[in-house]
């Protein structure tokens, strides 16, 4: 019955379990990136614009807040949790934001803002969800009515126009290095960041352990709250910064700001392989889904594909991508299975 | 057909206005007291806040009470809860933008068989769901000095490009329609090519990318035209931060608070616009004098509306407020909404 | 005193949170028919009784799904397609007796499509139907694109506002009622309910007791589909417009009030009254809101602090009763 | 009675061979941990009335009784992942109280819990070092040394096992060894064991016991519990006896024989324990023919007849389970037939095999025996909703009067019928599930492990149950990982090895050497350590 000595043979032989798991994320990955390649590829050979500066500027534009957001949306997945309120957050955010520097604040002190609203609001999913013991999509469905309601209260009819935003934000906004844009790279770093955290460092693998299986987590000890609290304050404050971002790109910010964003992002999480139930998945798998939607939405007008399709093809493509993953997966499981199995 | 969203067969029995029934009495006086409500698309739109702001004054000169109400989103199953509200309250009068022609006419019947009067302004419903319509411009005017800009900052020649606002806004579709009549028929205009209409659905986000969209599928565009306050600001923005600044003409439908710093940066020479607050104060006068038994909508009606000055109802009950105003760098500064 | 509490039957069934919420519910058609004017007439509950009618079609359904554990965010989006199909149907001169069961049925189909990925293939249910969101929201843009269709035969969307007679009874009434029923029948008389309940509380032991969960489930779908093209058949009639956009993002208003009414969202609990009266309380409540002058930005937020306390506050009273009940075993 | 002796017997000679040369401990001033007086209700079940222990550093504890006795929930009470209702911990003599499993491990105590939990996504390597993973520069987790760690701990356990495999599909053999390589990486003061030998072979448990004596004699405490009294006797100094939640006694182990620890256990006669029974089966119910599953199960070929109680056994692991599921259906069958009174039943159809009179009280009640947060009521005739309805329909009366009488005849004991079932005793909650299996009049009554955590009473009254119903022609299938349970009970033993059915033992030749050599594929019992 045993694995070991009596049956040498038949170990799970060395590296069979992990090479099977690597095939299962690089092929994830893999698969995002060949489906990007070939969506760019038939844009490009359709429209050679498509790959010009200023249309590679655009796109990049476009992804920067979702690929912020898919970001914090996968810390919060990872834990078998859910985020749906980021889109209101986002607004709330943005708002702020964007009053804060028309009434004359110091950038930096407005980008503090916007971050702070956003944790704030992250903050307080995350007590709904630890303290109260809400299931995750419950409370975070809830505060995406208040916070969004809170916008309205603060924002009513206003709206921040461009011309009252400091010039120096704006051109930020607007602005790029070698073609990429400032808020692509700021995206890119953070991104970069939270991929680091949740390989690299302790707190970030008791996230995956968390969402993996709670009750040993709870066995072996983990700080289950203080870990889930980081969790979504991580998620809020990157959709407040997504939010400064926000009102940076469009200049002009009223109460609607974000509105309906939020199942976007989960699905440009779903799409880049993040299991929807917790445990596993990569961010950088989250920001290629982003941007992979992003590309999709971006390349359908350029080829002329009928705006109205663009959103079903969406939909087919998530319900593609997930099908993919759960295909992957179970052949993985087979394979582990027979090799682990001392019955040949 | 589009003046009803699209519909193929529309029914326009009974051309609007006799509805309220009885007899208009020019000489009679506005009445005091008067409960006026106003129902947007959607409130939180600086476009609609300006209207409601013009209709306050007047309500208020009229010592009658005032509300602004409406739905967060711009869909006609919530404005239809707001209306049997408003008519549950028995309001002397709405005035209504609509966000669909057909949807709201079942509560529109009922409140005005509970003697509401219903004004639309800005954005029509059927003819015979409501009393009166006050229209900003009379829509072929407006298509025609769109047209007219774009012309003059094109040359005359070229493809342009229109970006509208929701696929279903009556107007809109209104203007488009009589723009392409034009083109068709006004030899100046040979030269002009009409390639495309997108729509940014009144969002910034969406009006932005669809910018995009349009640049990149035409690379030969000259002018986009956009009737439309969001749409027109957007694009601007866009252009602003393009490579296509200055290549590109932009002209269409958008307030000058918004529109200065393109003026200022030349991204955009000339657009026009009514001014919405004396398009609210119209409307609120309207109304008023509907429910004073001034006028009762019926084609030839002439009533005075404060310092607007005098207006006649035209046929199927609607009102005009007059020619756009066009704003360009010599005269921006001289509005502010 | 808990003990007590606790261990009387009667006390204990009126503590569950659905009968809280139906107390509740009619707590605040009380007050709110003496404070709000206009609230109490006739007239504004024939509205009240329209307005929720879409809402508590669905909630009818979802409750089941929910009940087993799932969840089919697709609803609205299925509500929007039939709709728009329904449009172009019409636009092709098809009878709308004929096109009313085909729009139902176009509905199962689109159910059934959930159906199939979440228990044939085992997806899970929220990814899929985002998904289908999406998706089914896009073809309805591309049957009906920007246009609305609106000629309707007056004598059918009459129908839908209408009342019985001069009684002030909304014609949508009796029927509704008939369906709310039936459905309280089928979850809590009926071996299928039973089905649902163990589907929902333990899936493993369901099955190991012959319940088949996965074919339960799929079927579940098919209704929701079916439900969501009988509402879509409603909206385009009580509104006289078939549009792309119809019933644009309500699913998050049906899980909403199936959550406030009791469900777990976990599955294996909750009861249909709860949820019943939940659809009128939240309904009620904005409109007696509305009524009463609030501003807009008000109902949102009472919309969702509703929905957190919901499931809150049942947490925070069982907590406390833990805490009671640990200490009196110290003391004792 | 005389083949109870045996067992006994059986056991002396095994823990000879194993033992490992002990030298005592050192006496201490205080214990290094200490428990009195200890209680802990869950609800209606009393699982610790009066418990208590006393841990010294450098001695092997070793903690026996029987299922339900409440071994594992002191264990989690000194883990801290229960609060005790009652009495206290002491540490050096020092009061403690802890309020998380992350206090016990700050403490110092290392747990390897019954049921082994390890984080399926997570690679065996990180599993090993969650929390506290090897740290590199800038507090970055150092994969490689991480890897070294963890192939230098399986080294030593002897496991060949790849630390990069992700824990998910391992064996239950290979997850219990992970979680021994992570308590033992602890390096902790105290190790606690519960059942760590329950998946484990012989080599793997002598490598065990290695590992273990060598941290003893490095001054760790250890408490180790076992239902396999060999193993107690080869690795303890002294034992702890309890009985239905109270400390019984405690004694150096030569103290005491083997013949009475385990009457201390029972508190009664073993032999009385397994009524006699003379049958003359009938015809054959269940046909089984090269039934397989891969990886699980293969080639399995035998019978039941009416009125029979045949056994399946094995190791843990071996394939039971794997099985009596295929037969129930509740799991699709890869090849062979299942028959029943010669039909032929539809792979992977439960309905089907209901249909056909066939009956599985599963092995997990909690899992896949009972609707835990719904009413006992409608778990007692989940099983019957269908002959209970009139039309579909259900009258509460009908249920009622159902539940009642099968509850009632299983003697359960609850407050109302609307009670949630989770709320009952393990042994009442086993009850409930036989209730609404019987209720169904089967032909074929397939249990697995039927007596697993429930207490000695109800374990009587359960083997009571099934020769009763052997004797009205049902036809029993029993699945059971305690020896004398077996043994006492079965007619026909048949055993089963790495998924295979290895051979059967009819009643009088049904012997633990027997049965030991057969499942455990040595030769030679006495050559264990070859
Ligand atoms: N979480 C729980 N909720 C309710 N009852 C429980 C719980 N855990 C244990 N019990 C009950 O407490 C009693 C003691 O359980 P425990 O697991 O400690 O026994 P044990 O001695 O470990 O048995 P075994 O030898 O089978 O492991 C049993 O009757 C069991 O059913
Ligand atoms: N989660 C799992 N993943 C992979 N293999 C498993 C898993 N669980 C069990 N196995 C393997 O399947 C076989 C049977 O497992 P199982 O423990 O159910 O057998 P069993 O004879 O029923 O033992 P018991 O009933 O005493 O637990 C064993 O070889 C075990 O290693
Ligand atoms: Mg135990
Ligand atoms: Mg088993």
């Amino acid at each position: 019955m045993t694995t070991v000595a009596d049956a040498p043979d038949q170990t799970p032989s060395a590296g069979t379990g992990s090479t099977a798991l690597d095939l299962i994320l690089r092929f994830r990955a893999l698969g995002l990136l060949l489906a990007l390649a070939a969506l760019i590829v038939i844009t490009a050979s359709v429209n050679p614009r498509f790959l010009g500066a200023q249309s590679i500027r655009d796109l990049l534009f476009a992804a920067a807040v979702t690929v912020l957001l898919a970001a914090g949306m996968t810390v919060v997945v990872l834990t078998r949790g859910i985020d749906l309120s980021v889109g209101s957050t986002l607004g709330l955010s943005a708002y702020l934001t964007a009053t804060a520097l028309s009434s004359g604040t110091p950038v930096p002190l407005a980008l503090l803002v916007g971050i702070g609203a956003g944790a704030a609001c992250g903050a307080v999913n995350g007590a709904i969800v630890h303290f109260g013991k809400v299931p995750p999509l419950v409370a975070t469905l809830g505060t995406l009515y208040v916070f969004r309601g809170i916008v309205y209260f603060t924002a009513g009819g206003s709206r921040v126009n461009a011309s009252d935003l400091p010039r120096g934000f704006l051109d930020f906004g607007s602005g790029a290095v070698l073609g990429v844009p400032y808020l692509f790279i700021i995206s890119a770093l953070v991104l970069a960041a939270v991929a680091v955290f949740l390989s690299d460092y302790r707190a970030g693998r008791d996230l995956y352990a968390l969402g993996s299986n709670p009750e040993a987590a709870r066995q072996t000890g983990l700080p289950a709250g203080r870990r889930l609290m980081t969790a979504y304050v991580l998620c809020g404050a990157l959709a407040g910064l997504g939010g400064v971002l926000y009102a940076a790109r469009f200049g002009t910010v009223d109460a609607s700001a974000g509105y309906g964003m939020e199942l976007n992002i989960v699905a440009a999480v779903v799409v880049g392989g993040v299991a929807i139930f917790g445990g596993s998945g990569t961010v950088l798998g989250a920001g290629l889904g982003a941007l992979l939607l992003t590309v999709i939405s971006n390349a359908l007008p350029v080829l002329r594909i009928d705006q109205f399709w663009q959103q079903a093809i969406v939909g087919a493509l998530i319900l593609a991508a997930i099908a993919l993953d759960r295909l992957v997966g179970l052949r993985a499981a087979r394979a582990l299975r027979r090799k682990a199995s001392h019955v040949d | 057909a589009t003046a009803c969203g699209g519909t193929t067969q529309g029914d326009d029995d009974d051309g609007g206005g006799a509805a309220t029934g009885g007899t208009a009495d020019p000489d009679a006086d506005y009445q005091t007291g008067l409960s006026i409500a106003m129902l947007p698309k959607s409130v939180n739109n600086p476009y609609f806040d300006a209207s409601s702001a013009g209709a306050e004054a007047v309500v208020t000169e009229l010592e009658g009470t005032y509300e602004y109400t409406g739905p967060s989103d711009a869909s006609a199953s919530s404005q239809v809860s707001y209306i049997d509200t408003l008519s549950q309250q028995a309001s002397d009068a709405i005035l209504l933008s609509a966000n669909d022609p057909n949807a709201l006419c079942a509560s529109l019947d009922q409140a005005r068989a509970g003697g509401t009067i219903v004004v639309t302004f800005d954005s029509d419903v059927e003819a015979s769901c409501r009393d009166l319509f006050v229209s900003q411009v009379n829509g072929d005017e407006v298509a025609l000095s769109l047209l007219e800009m774009a012309a003059e900052q094109t040359g005359g020649a070229g493809e342009i490009a229109v970006l509208s606002a929701t696929a279903n806004a009556t107007n809109q579709n209104a203007w488009i329609e009589a723009m392409e009549a034009e083109l068709e028929s006004n030899p100046d205009y040979a030269d002009l090519e009409l390639v495309d209409v997108v729509y940014g659905d009144d969002e910034d986000e969406k009006s932005f990318s669809e910018t995009q969209g349009l640049l990149q599928t035409h690379p030969d565009l000259k002018a986009i035209i956009s009737p439309t306050t969001v749409g027109i600001a957007a694009a601007a923005r866009y252009l602003s931060g393009s490579e296509y600044q200055g290549e590109v003409a932009l002209t269409g439908l958008g307030t000058p608070n918004q529109m200065r710093e393109y003026i200022a940066d030349g991204t955009v020479t000339e657009f026009a616009l009514w001014d919405p607050t004396a398009l609210g104060e119209l409307a609120a006068y309207t109304a008023a004098a509907a429910a004073s038994g001034i006028i009762t909508g019926a084609e030839g009606e002439v009533f005075t509306a404060g310092d607007l000055g005098e207006y006649t109802v035209e046929a199927d009950g609607i009102v005009t407020l007059g020619p756009p105003t066009r704003f360009n760098a010599d005269n921006i500064d001289d509005f502010d909404f | 005193m808990w003990t007590r509490f606790r261990s009387s039957g009667a006390l204990r069934s009126l503590a569950t949170w659905d009968a809280a919420i139906i107390a509740a519910t009619v707590l605040f058609l009380l007050i709110a028919a003496q404070s709000v004017e206009h609230f109490g007439t006739a007239r504004n509950a024939g509205h009240l009784v329209i307005d929720l009618a879409p809402v508590l079609l669905l909630a009818l359904v979802m409750t089941l799904i929910v009940m087993t554990g799932e969840i089919d965010l697709s609803v609205a989006s299925t509500v929007g397609l039939t709709s728009a199909a329904m449009g172009v149907m019409w636009n092709a001169g098809v009878s709308l007796e004929t096109i009313m069961p085909l729009a139902v049925l176009l509905g199962a189909v689109l159910g059934a499509v959930n159906g199939l990925f979440i228990t044939g293939f085992g997806l899970p249910s929220l990814a899929v139907t985002i998904g289908t969101l999406a998706l089914y929201r896009g073809l309805s843009y591309v049957l009906l694109g920007d246009t609305a269709v609106a000629d309707w035969p007056r004598n059918f969307t009459g129908w839908t506002l209408g009342t019985i007679g001069e009684s002030g009874i909304p014609n949508l009434l009796i029927p509704m009622a008939i369906l709310a029923a039936a459905f309280a029948v089928l979850l809590h008389a009926t071996t299928w309910g039973r089905s649902i309940y163990a589907a929902g509380a333990n899936p493993i032991a369901a099955a190991y007791s012959g319940v088949a969960v996965r074919r339960l489930k799929f079927w579940l779908y098919v209704g929701s589909g079916a439900m969501a093209g009988l509402v879509g058949v409603l909206w385009t009639l009580r509104y006289s417009s078939a549009r792309a956009d119809n019933a644009y993002g309500l699913e998050l208003t049906v899980v909403a009030v199936v959550l406030l009414g009791g469900v777990s969202i976990f599955g294996g609990k909750g009861a249909l009254p709860g949820v019943l009266a939940a659809v009128v309380l939240l309904t009620a409540v904005q409109n007696a809101l509305r009524l009463a002058h609030v501003s807009t930005e008000a109902l949102t937020v009472v919309t969702g602090s509703l929905l957190i306390v919901a499931v809150l506050a049942p947490n925070l009273i069982s907590s406390a009763g833990e805490a009671l009940r640990a200490r009196r075993r110290r003391t004792a | 009675m005389h083949r109870y002796i045996e067992t006994i017997h059986y056991f002396d000679r095994r823990s000879r061979q194993l033992a490992v040369e002990s030298d005592p401990p050192p006496p201490q001033p205080h214990p290094v941990i200490a428990l009195t007086g200890v209680a802990k209700s869950f609800g209606a079940v009393r699982a610790l009335v009066d418990a208590g222990l006393e841990l010294h550093s450098g001695e092997a504890h070793a903690l026996v009784g029987e299922n339900g006795a409440g071994k594992s929930t002191l264990i989690k009470i000194l883990a801290g992942l229960y609060r005790p209702d009652a009495g206290h911990i002491e540490m050096d003599g020092e009061a403690v109280a802890f309020t998380g499993a992350a206090d016990a491990l700050a403490a110092g105590i290392a747990v390897i819990y019954q049921e082994p939990a390890l984080f399926g996504d997570l690679t065996v390597a990180e599993n090993l070092f969650v929390g506290r993973q090897p740290r590199g520069r800038l507090g970055r987790i150092d994969r490689a040394e991480m890897r070294r760690r963890a192939a230098a701990l399986f080294e030593r356990l002897g496991v060949a096992l790849d630390p990069d495999r992700p824990a998910k599909g391992l064996s239950i053999a290979d997850q219990q060894l992970v979680e021994i390589a992570k308590a033992i990486s602890l390096q902790a003061r105290v190790l606690v064991m519960d059942e760590p030998t329950a998946a484990l072979s012989g080599r793997e448990v002598e490598r065990l016991f290695g590992a273990v004596d060598a941290l003893r004699r490095k001054g760790t405490a250890i408490l180790f519990i076992s239902h396999r009294l060999e193993e107690v006797h080869a690795l303890c100094q002294r034992v702890t006896v309890m009985r239905d939640g109270r400390r019984v006694s405690t004694d150096p182990i030569e103290a005491v024989t083997t013949d009475e620890l385990v009457r201390r256990m029972v508190g009664r006669d073993l032999s009385a324990m397994y009524p006699h029974r003379e049958t003359e089966p009938g015809d054959v119910v269940l046909r089984v023919e090269g039934l397989s599953r891969t990886g699980l199960c293969r080639d399995i070929d035998f019978t039941v007849r009416a009125g029979e109680i045949v056994a399946l056994a094995g190791l843990v692991g071996a394939g039971r389970t794997e099985t009596v599921q295929a037969v129930f259906g509740i799991e699709a069958r890869d090849a062979g037939r299942v028959s029943i009174d010669g039909r032929e039943l539809r792979s992977g159809d439960p309905r089907a095999a209901m249909r056909a009179g066939v009956a599985l009280v599963p092995e997990d009640r909690r899992q896949q025996g009972l609707l835990l947060d719904l009413s006992i009521l409608r778990n007692a005739t989940l099983t019957r909703r269908h002959r209970l309805s009139r039309l579909g329909f259900l009258t509460g009366g009908a249920e009622r009067r159902e539940a009642a009488e099968w509850t009632g005849r299983l003697h359960a004991k609850y407050g109302r019928l609307t009670d949630p079932v989770g709320t009952l005793s393990g042994g009442n909650q086993q009850k409930v599930v036989l209730a609404k299996w019987l209720a169904t009049g089967p032909k074929l009554l397939i249990v697995d492990e039927p007596t697993r955590g429930i207490d000695i009473g109800t374990k009587a009254e359960v083997h009571r149950l099934l020769s009763d119903l052997a004797a009205d022609g049902v036809a029993v299938l029993m699945v059971s990982s305690e020896l004398p349970e077996v043994l006492g009970m079965a007619d026909r033993v048949l055993v089963m090895r790495e998924g295979r059915l290895v051979g059967e033992l009819a009643r009088p030749a049904a012997t633990e050497e027997a049965f030991m050599r057969l499942a455990s594929g040595q030769e030679h019992i006495g050559e264990v350590r070859s």
